[in-house]
């Protein structure tokens, strides 16, 4: 499943790569995400709570930040399991100067959804997709912009924080949002929105909740 | 296919179910006609920790009519409701969409009310309520609310209902005098899923000429999309009013996406000639309601 | 009661039980068994790094949790390879569980069994299998290019390469007046029981015996198989295909993983374990067919005579190959349907994907070949501006040149040698039920109107009752009762009824005095299956040759008791009567009893008996040296070559000028399946024929995306046509009896889906005036083809 | 751990049966297996082919659609409840017979329960209502076309005799735990 897209970010670009780069900013941003562990250079282990309405589910899996061209490209390379299926995907994500010190981001992603799911649900991706990339956007922008405070680390060992944590919150928007920066995090939460997606357009055993 | 186990409430009034749910939270689902959820359940694709089923709220299994509207309680059937004489006098958009939702078997099981929550983007239920400006009656044990249709579907299968809450109604409001509706949908098959579907709703003016029309359309975005035709067609006599003009207006509004079924402009196709024919069918109508009254 | 039965349209003597739910289906069995349910690959091509089953250990009521490295024995080794051929040069099979590489997505990695299904599938849930991706290959481009490799010792993903050639089709082509340049195609599909496959396996100890029972189409060779895997002898293992839910081809393969497994699992445990498959499983883990890419170069005369045919193709045969290359070997040679194609070559490559394997799905590679066929016709039709039945006409080859070699190699190893037929008829009597005169003149009309309806016809010619054998039983009890054990399965085609019918019709029994029995290896050990259209053709052969020799019998007995030349005897209502003398008679019942030394009748039956003396007297043994006792024998039926049956069909649609949906106006189908032994269930085959016809053309596809996930595994998406889908069917027949066999039958099971694709698409081309090269077509398709108003392919 | 089970009563076919059952066994599952009641057959479990379509208090539903504990009380009617009083075949059943209206009978039993509630509704449907009446089921047999005429045979056989359902009429036997 592809999908593209572009948002404008009320940043330079450097302050938005450093910011889709930062753990902390990303466990933040990416609704669902509750938890970034550190797992190497440039790679994390993530769970995440996603899924549409009370249709939700908790997902596992890894992903990692490659190919970096500071401060105007990187690949966010990402795969997840839970019960309903698998996920993984691969996100181009280019970052260019906009007007008046704005950033033009643009991505490009495709993913690969597995198991149960991939056979019921996949269409509906692109759209809710793309619908909730922006919702991702609106939050990464709050942060840059100083709207939404960046988490703390919690606290770890060396000098570098391992365990980033949300802040409590009520589950994040239901939605995927196959996003830049969120590899993961979109392709996790695309099982959830499909799962509903699912539901929505092609349950011919209709109707009610 | 069998669904992951569960912990099952079966309350026997609303307030005990309000309190059942409040304590759920977000592990909570209501189970009511089941006819989505329990094919997610088989397929083990959702895997609620609790669900609250409601079959039993008989203070909610009602259809109502009054001098404004048609009152669906939460248990009411598509069934009940489609086969209802008063809801067809008031209402007739509802059986003229029931027909083409799903099949009988899953009508006599499947609530009204659990498709609007449901807010299905290819569901008819949200787009008639949606073209009428209905409203939701939604409980928790906080209070109550009511939601406008328009408010209430925020995306594909995300409504307004906040955890913990109930969609107790939903409240389908007649159409102003000298109104008719028609309702059209092409699915793959009988029963399935709307390719796209349009619902029209005309309203003219003692000189039989179109004062209001609007449609409502489904599978050709994340919610109904609702589109004004007054410019298109507004002001004209209903026999001399241009609905293809209203179906272009329409498709133009659309914004649909490629499936394996159908492209997106195969689509944004549909509910341009839908359009056109649910108007012309609708304005008809609604030329007899005004003769007849 | 007659027993002028053959040819009857009695009612089925297996519908009071299934219509009152009393039929005993896979599932319906074994209450109590455990639950065996299976952990399958979300991916199409991976690596298998860690199997973490700990998960599933602590789950309430679960027995156990196998892996590849569980298997041992031959269990452990690769499926068996049913049908291997010179042609199939890398054929490969999958292991039971995967064995370090997962080929497509459904296949099995590991095997759970609990107290119940759902037990079972929480225990999945828990097991953690990580993978490594490997890039899967999904596509005959994909699998041409050969960038990846579905299999690392089949580079190309070749798997079959074979080329059939009469005469120099190529040169011929070239000094040809007209040539025309196709490609036409038709996707995926899949057979689509409404019952899923199932196993269910009960192991005594103390007997150290296994039986089996399977949702088959083949039982006898389930058993051979599971013998052989599981090293117990064949004599300790029995196999029943119970009541079964439909075939359609799916069942014909054996053994599947789960048919192995579970039978393993269950001696291992010592429990009785069953395994119901359900929809998605069903969707990723079983078969699928049609999916083939057609190029046909054709030269003819000005009358539209073929003068050479040259057909390429390619075929997607899944992952693996265990059922061989038969589909596409059925397509090489049937495409030529009732035509004389002047020199033909035949070229095909079948590839390997990433995908779930392929097999006969009803009509077996025939659809795909009489698509390809008759859109030539109509190609040809269109390019000299002749009428399309007419075209065909001067193809076709003519009764008095039956048997006509084709000098081909059929796909029982066989010369392509048709028995008989009289397609000329057929045509006429198609066109006269259709109304194909006065269509031209409707089309006008409807256009005037601002209607689109069009007309297409589509012939073909089915090889039916392939070999190599059937065999049957025959039994006359001393009560007078008749049982007939005969090998082969049924899923749903009326055999007890129509096998009772020839035993009854042979023998002069009353119908409602013979039961049958099929599919149950304890009552007949041989046989071969239910599949090509050859269930009717064989046992029916079988039971009648059976049925003869236990009449020669009753009537040698009966003479002497009645002291007649057997000659002058007849049977009547389970009677044997001497001709035209009244009372000189005696009921086959006695008969029986006569035939048996020891009697085995009591009392009043006993007592009948004794009146009459049989047997040669003190110096002849009880029973002769050439003689056995009891009534009873066996027979076999064992075809030199396989009997073609034919047929043509034409639809009439009309397509919405706005929304391009399609209506079926009406639907057409002439017939020829040689004599009919029970003509109601010939029509319901034929009904059914045609809806699947129909959802193949309009309806059903299987959906892959480039990543190898299937994307409608459901009934949701994979859009099989409910009651207001399907039309009405006429239907007409011709009755041109095979030479071949006894009974003069041909096959008649797979005859009505196979031109489906064909009519619709040639129907839909004439109502729409657009070249149609690929189905199946959806609305959204023919109004994108409107778009673009693709013009015919041309050399 | 072990799960909660339910007391669960149902009426199947005029015989009042009591289960305990956890709550997410479907109806289908408790007939067939709880209730050994295996006339009623699971096609699709997510609600497409109605193979398993029963009568709930007279209605045709999925039954792998309903939980059990979900109708616990309601009077449920399967295909063999849809005999003649005498036991024989019921009217419905005898047109399916008569009219080759089925193959390998497998999704039978879902129309024989649906066609039974349809021509209670309906006595004297056109050929037109007797096709939209069984839209809902998946035959993959038989085309569908001697099913419709099942339908009509089906009517004109309970226009003679009366439909035959035990349900109700038929005193209510007791059967402990069918489970």
């Amino acid at each position: 499943m592809k999908v593209s897209g572009s948002a404008t970010l009320h940043a330079p670009v450097e302050k938005v790569y450093a910011a889709l780069n930062d753990p902390a900013v990303l466990v933040r941003t990416i609704p669902g995400c509750e938890r970034l562990e550190r797992a190497g250079e440039d790679a994390y282990k993530m769970t995440l709570v996603a899924g549409v309405a009370s249709v939700r589910g908790t997902y596992a899996g890894d992903v990692r930040i490659a190919d970096q061209r500071p401060p105007s490209a990187f690949v966010l390379r990402a795969s997840g399991a839970g019960a309903p299926g698998t996920v993984s995907a691969d996100v181009q994500v280019q970052l260019a100067p906009g007007e008046d010190g704005t950033t033009v981001l643009s991505y490009d992603a495709d993913a690969v959804v597995g198991g149960m799911i991939g056979g019921v649900g996949q269409r509906m991706l692109a759209g809710v997709a793309t619908r909730t990339a922006d919702q991702f956007f609106a939050a990464v922008d709050a942060v840059l912009t100083g709207a939404a405070p960046a988490v703390a680390a919690a606290p770890a060992a060396g000098d570098q924080p391992a365990v980033f944590t949300a802040p409590p919150r009520p589950p994040g928007p239901p939605g995927g949002q196959l996003a830049a920066g969120v590899a993961l995090g979109a392709a996790a939460a695309l099982l959830g929105v499909l799962v509903g997606g699912w539901v929505a357009r092609r349950a011919a055993a209709r109707r009610t909740s | 296919m069998k669904p992951p186990p569960f912990r099952y409430h079966r309350p026997s009034t609303v307030t005990e179910a309000l309190a059942v749910l409040a304590e759920a939270g977000h592990d909570g689902k209501v189970l009511a006609g089941g006819q989505s959820l329990v094919p997610l359940l088989n397929m083990r694709l959702a895997a609620p920790g609790q669900l609250v089923d409601v079959n039993r709220l008989a203070e909610l299994a009602y259809v109502r009519t009054d001098a404004e509207a048609v009152r669906v309680g939460a248990l009411a059937r598509h069934a009940e409701v489609e086969h209802d004489a008063d809801t067809w006098e008031a209402v007739p958009l509802l059986r003229q969409a029931l027909a083409d939702l799903a099949h009988p078997t899953i009508r006599n099981r499947g609530t009204v009310v659990g498709s609007l929550v449901h807010a299905d983007p290819s569901g008819e239920m949200p787009a008639v309520l949606a073209l009428l400006g209905g409203v939701m009656e939604l409980a928790s044990d906080q209070g109550r609310r009511t939601v406008p249709a328009a408010e209430f579907f925020v995306g594909p299968l995300e409504s307004a209902l906040r955890p913990g809450e109930l969609a107790t109604a939903a409240v389908f409001p007649r159409p102003p005098a000298r109104s008719g509706s028609a309702w059209r949908e092409v699915a793959r098959r009988r029963g399935d899923y709307a390719l796209c579907g349009v619902g029209v709703l005309v309203t003219l003016d003692e000189d039989g000429r179109v004062r209001a029309a609007r449609a409502a359309c489904i599978s050709v975005g994340p919610t109904p999309v609702l589109v004004d035709l007054a410019g298109a067609v507004g002001g004209r006599p209903h026999d001399a009013a241009d609905w293809a003009a209203a179906g272009a207006v329409v498709a133009a509004a659309v914004d649909p996406e490629d499936d394996i079924h159908a492209t997106a402009a195969y689509r944004r196709h549909l509910a341009g000639v839908l359009t056109a024919r649910a108007g012309r069918a609708a304005a008809e109508q609604a030329r007899q309601e005004g003769a007849d009254g | 009661m007659t027993t002028r039965l053959f040819g009857e349209p009695i009612a089925r003597r297996e519908d009071p039980r299934l219509v009152a739910g009393d039929g005993r289906f896979l599932d319906d069995l074994g209450a109590g068994a455990l639950a065996a349910a299976f952990v399958r690959s979300p991916h199409a091509h991976a690596r298998i790094v860690d199997v973490d089953v700990a998960g599933a250990l602590d789950v309430d009521g679960l027995v156990a949790v196998y892996t590849y490295e569980d298997l041992d024995g031959r269990v452990a080794e690769p499926l068996p390879l049913l049908i291997p051929h010179p042609s199939l040069h890398a054929p490969r099979t999958a292991h039971p569980l995967a064995n370090g590489i997962v080929r497509h997505v459904g296949e099995p990695v590991a095997m759970v069994v609990a107290g119940d299904r759902y037990v079972a599938e929480d225990a999945c849930d828990r097991v953690l299998v990580s993978y490594e991706p490997l890039p899967p290959v999904v596509g005959i481009d994909e699998a041409l290019r050969a960038e990846h490799a579905v299999h690392d010792d089949v580079p190309d993903n070749v798997a079959a390469h074979m080329v059939q050639e009469v005469g120099d089709a190529r040169a011929a082509i070239a000094a040809a007046p007209h040539r025309l340049e196709l490609n036409l195609q038709i996707e995926r599909s899949a057979s689509m029981p409404l019952e899923g496959k199932g196993v269910y396996a009960r192991w005594d100890a103390a007997d150290r015996s296994l039986r089996v029972y399977s949702s088959t189409q083949t039982s006898t060779s389930v058993r051979m198989a599971l013998a052989a895997k599981l090293g117990v002898p064949v004599d300790r293992v029995e196999v029943v295909a119970p009541d079964v839910g439909g075939g359609f081809g799916v069942k014909i393969v054996h053994p599947w993983p789960e048919e192995v497994l579970v039978p393993w699992a269950a001696i291992r445990l010592g429990r009785e374990v069953k395994w119901v498959e359900d929809r998605r499983e069903h969707f990723v883990s079983a078969a699928h067919e049609r999916g083939q890419r057609h190029k046909v170069r054709v030269g003819f005369d000005d009358d539209g005579r073929l003068l050479g045919l040259e057909v390429e193709f390619l075929h997607d045969n899944g992952a693996y190959t265990p059922y061989g290359i038969i589909v596409p070997i059925i397509t090489s040679t049937q495409l030529l349907g009732p035509y004389k194609p002047g020199a033909y070559r035949v070229e095909f490559r079948s590839l390997y994907t990433n995908t779930v394997i392929v097999t006969p799905y009803r009509g077996a590679g025939r659809p795909q070949g009489v698509f390809a066929m008759e859109r030539t016709m109509d190609a040809i039709a269109e390019r000299l501006g002749r009428d399309r039945a007419e075209v065909r006409e001067v193809n076709f080859i003519r009764p008095d040149e039956m048997p006509y070699d084709h000098g081909l190699i059929f796909q029982d190893g066989r010369p392509l040698i048709y028995d008989s037929g009289d397609y000329p008829a057929s045509l006429a009597k198609l066109k006269k039920l259709v109304g194909w005169e006065e269509f031209a003149a409707e089309r006008e009309q409807a256009r005037a109107e601002g209607r689109r309806v069009g007309i297409g016809l589509a012939c073909y010619v089915e090889g039916t009752g392939v070999g190599p054998y059937e065999g049957a039983h025959v039994r006359v009890e001393t009560n007078g009762k008749v049982v007939v054990a005969t090998g082969l399965t049924t899923q749903g085609q009326g055999h007890e009824t129509v096998f009772a019918q020839v035993a009854a019709s042979e023998l002069g029994v009353p119908v409602d005095d013979v039961s049958v029995v099929t599919g149950d290896t304890r009552r007949f050990k041989y046989a071969v299956g239910t599949f090509a259209s050859r269930a009717a053709v064989m046992s029916g052969n079988a039971v009648a040759l059976a049925a003869r020799k236990v009449r020669a019998k009753a009537l040698r007995i009966a003479g002497e008791a009645l002291e007649v030349d057997p000659a002058d005897l007849e049977v009547v209502d389970g009677v044997v009567r001497v001709r035209g003398v009244p009372d000189a008679e005696i009921p086959l019942a006695t008969v029986a009893v006569l035939a048996n030394p020891l009697r085995y009748a009591f009392d009043e039956q006993a007592k009948q008996a004794t009146q009459f003396a049989v047997g040669g007297g003190a110096e002849v043994p009880p029973v002769a040296d050439d003689d056995e006792p009891g009534l009873e024998a066996a027979g076999w039926y064992s075809p030199v070559r396989s009997t073609f049956a034919n047929g043509v069909h034409a639809a009439v649609v009309e397509t919405d000028p706005d929304t391009a949906e399609v209506r079926i106006l009406r639907y057409c189908v002439v017939h020829d399946c040689g004599r009919l032994i029970n003509p109601r269930i010939v029509e319901g085959q034929i009904h059914g024929g045609v809806a699947q016809g129909v959802g193949g053309a309009l309806y059903e596809r299987i959906v892959y995306d480039q990543h190898g996930q299937l994307l409608n595994a459901s009934f949701m998406d994979f859009l099989m046509p409910y009651a207001s889908e399907v039309p009405t069917v006429e239907t007409d027949h011709l009755e041109t009896p095979s030479p071949l066999n006894p009974l003069g039958i041909k096959g008649a099971g797979e005859a009505g889906v196979i031109p489906g694709a064909a009519v619709f698409a040639a129907a839909i081309s004439d109502a729409e005036g657009l070249w149609i090269d690929r189905m199946p077509i959806s609305p959204s398709e023919l109004w994108e083809l409107r778009r673009q108003k693709t013009p015919k392919g041309d050399a | 751990m072990a799960e909660d089970l339910h007391e669960t009563r149902l009426v199947v076919n005029g015989v009042q049966h009591t289960v305990q059952v956890p709550a997410r066994r479907l109806l289908a599952d408790c007939l067939r297996h709880d209730l050994g009641l295996t006339g009623t057959h699971v096609g699709c479990e997510h609600g497409v082919c109605g193979a398993c379509t029963v009568l709930v208090d007279g209605l045709p539903m999925r039954s792998c659609l309903l939980f059990a504990v979900s109708v616990d009380g309601a009077e449920i009617t399967t295909t063999e409840g849809c005999r003649s009083a005498d036991g024989g075949l019921g009217p419905v059943q005898r047109a399916f017979m008569e009219c080759h209206g089925l193959q390998c009978g497998f999704c039978t039993p879902g129309f024989v329960t649906t066609v039974t509630a349809f021509i209670r509704d309906h006595p004297d449907p056109t050929e037109a209502e007797a096709r939209e009446a069984i839209g809902g089921n998946l035959c993959r047999c038989t085309g569908y076309q001697n099913i419709v005429a099942s339908v009509l045979r089906a009517a004109e056989l309970v226009g003679e005799e009366g439909s035959g359902e035990p349900q109700g009429g038929a005193p209510v036997g007791r059967e402990g735990s069918g489970a």
